[in-house]
């Protein structure tokens, strides 16, 4: 199994007839992801490999099943476009875009939680359950990175996943769900709030979080382990531990920490309550084989 | 953009919060007429770090004649001091901290306040977290007079000084409101004795995401601490600046940061570090051009892309190398789409691409050593 | 029994130190009113009425037990102080403020029912539960129109109020708890939204509403009648019949109609689903002894 | 306050709406040179009534001598016309109906638009309900651009005029917004033969309740149908002029309503409606004063006051009696608070106060009639 994604979800694609999109779209068929239709204003009536293309999100929602939607819209659009998925009664949106305005990503956030809808994004790649279907932009043909199997992985980075995931399947294992949650300093949806989806899934063992410095994400995810809603085994690994003071490193980081922000800080925390927290990169496959005894 | 005090203050002022008389000079120029300003009066280094009280950047002068030395002084400090703030030195009678925020957590806005003001809030949240007020404002609907009112009272003001701050908080909100900022902060807000409210210094970071809308911010030399990191801004390309002699041209910034750690605990340092994932993985060239400006020993390449091919990375590599000819030698460790077609480039170009990072951290931190 | 309010209501009052507030509170605490506390920022320790006074509505809270705020607050302050009163926790509302401004009062409305609080007004004289206790200007010493019995009665109006509530009593019955929704064209709760809780009490027999031509507040109460959620006997008087088209008489009224708006159409539509309507005041009493059995 | 079309305009233009070009002229002046704006052109009389189409007060000329006639017969016709806007005719291929308003019940801003333009909204609302298309906005949160997209596109539009319809809705909303406004509305919205979106007419309502925040809107002469009805609202007082003979001062809008419905029902006819409670209660003078203005045979004065004290009311009454000496009837019926005082002192001035509604209603009417 999975979360939030799997091979039956009925996934639209907004700006499905742009260069990115279109590419895109076919690999997420390719990989077996259901999309059952495209936005892109104007383009009624033409097909995106086979998706059926509307003018608007309403449009689509009256003529095709949709229960999730992928944004390949430009950052300045991706507000409009998010609460358009909103308001057609679209729960789970995943947006890639890079540079979305902070206070629209605030605004995105705010909507999200009003209406119990989970978005993804900005700035990430999506979201992908190896071997099954995926919402954004992953070689899913590189087996040693997206090899399915029951760990479950959230991360704030890119490359850095692959380099991480590629170490956590090296030891033996496989990834159930991976979840960027993107790489901007207001995620529209924080590590903690995934993880009930993750505690609740009979597929996943253990999860991988690739975190990072700066911010609360880690906390909380610690604080979920503390307070008993999450049980099952974690493994952390963050960058950014030597970092210099006063220097804008990785991404922008929160805006607001309630702690210090620093990987010290947030390993003790999270060692504090169960977690593992992997100094290398390698040393994550160790510790998942550690958790669970092989 | 992380703006000048004195452009902040300009945006404070558009804004009906009252700032000190002040003037501004740009080196070498300075008149001790201060454009009436009066003495005593406040040199103020205006340049983007902080702590520029305790770095000697901020000088106090009674007479034009120790306002004249100071200039000169701030000006020759050699911390790249090309502009003056003067301001008139007012009568304090107390200092608040304010500031407006976002809490990407709470999904909202986030003005906080404390009634000692004058130190940094990180130095506050850590000695007395329990100052700290903290009011959300939903970012739709706008912060309202009865939660500036709040603060202020929690502040522990009444009457007049109650209205007047509570009225900065509105105004300085409507400030961080209108212009998508990423913090508007006045630290400190001065009440002076005759019981005014003033802002004394002000921070104002607006968000890059919405900077094209605000052309009068162009980016500017003066923003940045070496002309590499600005000329990598202007080409946007993330860039910073180190003092060690290892040059990282890395994807991602997880995976930067990662790699920085790794050479720091194998005992190397890193010269800079530059982004070459995302929308810069076909320019191989200008990137490793704004390595070699540095004065490194090794260039390390660590990538794992997706979108951002291998080989079209490898490729670029190879072609900057036949134009630039670095006197460095290059370490690579290249994976991700179409990796295999990327080994075969480098090896082609006579470079020994390595395929793990921990061993690629190792080798270049060696050569930095003198070692291989 | 009553509704919103009765005798035990722990009531706050904003605006108290004013004029009007402090003129008011004391006949509120005449009629018996429990008024616990009172806001006006700066006056933190004075009393008013034996009311302790407060700098803020946190404040107040965190002092004294209130569950209802009454306000006497100019019409362009109204819109921050229902906020200020919805953040502290309160959910029973009163505003007599005429002339709020059109867009704070659409945004009075959404938040109230985005927070699941009732907040009455503006432009009205408030709420009284004859004989126990009340929000608002009523001088409840005027037997003949404030004589305790088991009629709810709803009004848009003031003096009209006055006028078929005097009819009400002369016919033999009193009022359980009468309210007044506002002559304002955005009134922040509505006609339709108050009849489940004149529908669970025990003590009103039958409603009245006190409605005008203009929007469709009336129209709302037919619907709950025609759905079976409001089953006691409706009453309605409503001014305006003869009113010539084009003339803004009576209150603003809706500025969007689903309907006509006419007295003919809401008479028409009223009727159709069992509602009594009368043609003039003296005619609700009439009409009461008739539903009622007299 | 309902502002005139040309006013309208003007604010549609500052936020980026096109319109007809267009001149405007206060009587007695005309210049037939049109200030440029060319021939054919369209003659509209600036009054702030609905359906001036078909009333005649609107004309189309084509040539100098034929605006000069019609300019002369538009300032004449004895309609108050005291200022034309003359605009260009433009080559229209459709036209759209187009407005913002707020939904009371909904709690948020209502985009109201028809394909089938410039008829009124109301015919629209009764003859084909289903054409009205109606969008929903979140006033905290303002529109959003796909709502207007929506909009468009279900207004039966492609390309170009798509987008530039959902822009004039975009820019429609905005202007709305801004002042606070209770409808902006754009009837027609011409779609010309050149594929341009212009707003063809215009109406615009500002919120009484916001009016003092736009000094350029302050009430004159020109707003209101008749001198008692401007004098009146000068004064801040509710008014409606009528053409019967029975004055009404009454307390509160829904008892007034009430009495006129009862007149009518006894075969009266009122002259005029003011409002004399809430904050007028202590005004009988000036009120009485306002009523005889009108040609009118008795006043009825109606009220059930509760902060109103019918004892003032009743002292105002006598006072306005003795001096303003009325030589018509008047009939009282005050109850409320401190009503037995107020009795009291209307029978000492020699009136017979009435109790009963209905009563004062038939006693009003019998006089009118000269039948009392």
């Amino acid at each position: 199994m999975s979360i939030y994604i799997e091979k039956d979800t009925k996934v639209l694609i907004q700006g499905i007839t742009g260069k990115e999109g279109s590419y895109w779209t076919e690999h997420m068929i390719g990989l077996g992801t259901q999309v059952t239709g495209g936005v892109t204003p104007g383009k009624e009536g033409q097909t995106v490999h086979g998706a059926p293309v509307y003018n608007t999100v309403r449009r689509a929602v009256a003529e095709v099943e949709a229960e999730a939607s992928m944004l390949f819209v430009p950052p300045r659009f991706t507000k409009d476009a998010v609460f358009e998925a909103l308001d057609a009664g679209i729960k789970k949106i995943v947006t890639v875009a890079e540079g979305i305005p902070l206070h629209e990503a605030i605004q995105i956030r705010s909507a999200a939680l009003s209406e119990g809808a989970v978005v993804i994004g900005g700035n990430t790649s999506g979201v992908i359950s190896p071997g099954q279907a995926m919402m954004g932009f992953f070689p899913y043909w590189i087996e040693r990175v997206y090899k399915p199997g029951r760990i479950g992985v959230m991360t704030r980075s890119g490359s850095l996943t692959n380099e991480v995931t590629a170490m956590v399947v090296e030891a033996g294992f496989g990834v159930s769900t991976l979840i960027g949650v993107g790489g901007d300093s207001v995620p529209s949806t924080r590590f903690a709030e995934m993880l009930p989806d993750y505690q609740n899934d009979p597929e996943t063992d253990a999860v991988v979080v690739i975190g990072e410095l700066g911010g609360t994400m880690e906390d909380e995810v610690a604080e979920a382990i503390a307070d008993g809603s999450f049980t099952k085994p974690v493994v952390v690994f963050m960058g950014g531990r030597t970092a210099p003071e006063g220097k804008k490193m990785g991404h922008a980081g929160a805006i607001v920490s309630g702690g210090s922000g620093s990987v010290a800080d947030k390993t003790k925390l999270l060692e504090s309550v169960g977690a593992r927290v992997a100094k290398r990169p390698r040393l994550v496959g160790e510790l998942l084989k550690e958790v669970l005894g092989d | 953009m992380k703006l000048f005090e004195f452009q902040a203050k300009e945006i404070f002022e558009k804004f009906g919060i009252e700032t000190p008389k002040g003037v501004v000079f740009d080196k070498p120029e300075f008149d001790s007429k201060l454009d009436g300003v009066g003495y005593p009066c406040v040199l103020k280094s205006q340049i983007l770090r902080g702590g520029r009280g305790k770095a000697g950047l901020i000088k106090f002068a009674d007479t034009p004649a120790e306002a004249e030395s100071y200039a000169a002084e701030l000006y020759n400090c050699g911390q790249g001091v090309d502009r003056l703030l003067v301001v008139e030195k007012g009568k304090i009678k107390s200092e608040i901290y304010l500031s407006v925020t976002l809490d990407p957590a709470a999904a909202t806005a986030l003005v906080i306040a404390c009634a000692d003001g004058g130190v940094e809030i990180e130095t506050l949240a850590k000695d007395s977290p329990e100052k700290i007020i903290r009011e959300r404002v939903d970012i739709d609907r706008g912060i309202l007079p009865f939660q500036a009112v709040n603060i202020a009272f929690q502040l522990g003001l009444e009457g007049d000084l109650r209205k007047g701050v509570s009225k900065v908080i509105m105004q300085l909100y409507a400030a961080f409101d209108a212009y998508g900022a990423e913090l508007a902060e006045i630290n400190p807000l001065f009440i002076t004795t005759d019981d005014k409210v003033v802002a004394g210094d002000g921070k104002f970071v607006i968000d890059d995401a919405v900077l094209a809308k605000y052309p009068e911010y162009s980016m500017g030399r003066e923003y940045f601490e070496s002309d590499a990191e600005f000329e990598a801004a202007v080409d946007g390309i993330p860039y910073l600046q180190f003092d060690g002699d290892i040059s990282l041209m890395c994807a991602g910034a997880g995976l930067t940061t990662t790699v920085y750690d790794l050479i720091n605990d194998e005992g190397g340092k890193v010269a800079n570090y530059l982004e070459f994932g995302g929308p810069n993985y076909r320019r191989a060239k200008r990137a490793m051009e704004l390595c070699l400006k540095n004065d490194n020993k090794v260039i390390l390449i660590v990538t794992f892309g997706t979108i951002a091919r291998a080989d079209v990375m490898a490729e670029g590599i190879v072609e900057a190398m036949n134009e630039l000819k670095p006197d460095v030698p290059i370490v690579t460790c290249i994976r991700g789409t179409n990796e295999e077609e990327a080994v075969e480039i480098l090896k082609a170009a006579g470079l020994e691409p390595l395929f793990d990072t921990e061993e690629a951290v190792r080798k270049a931190v060696a050569i930095a050593g003198g070692k291989a």
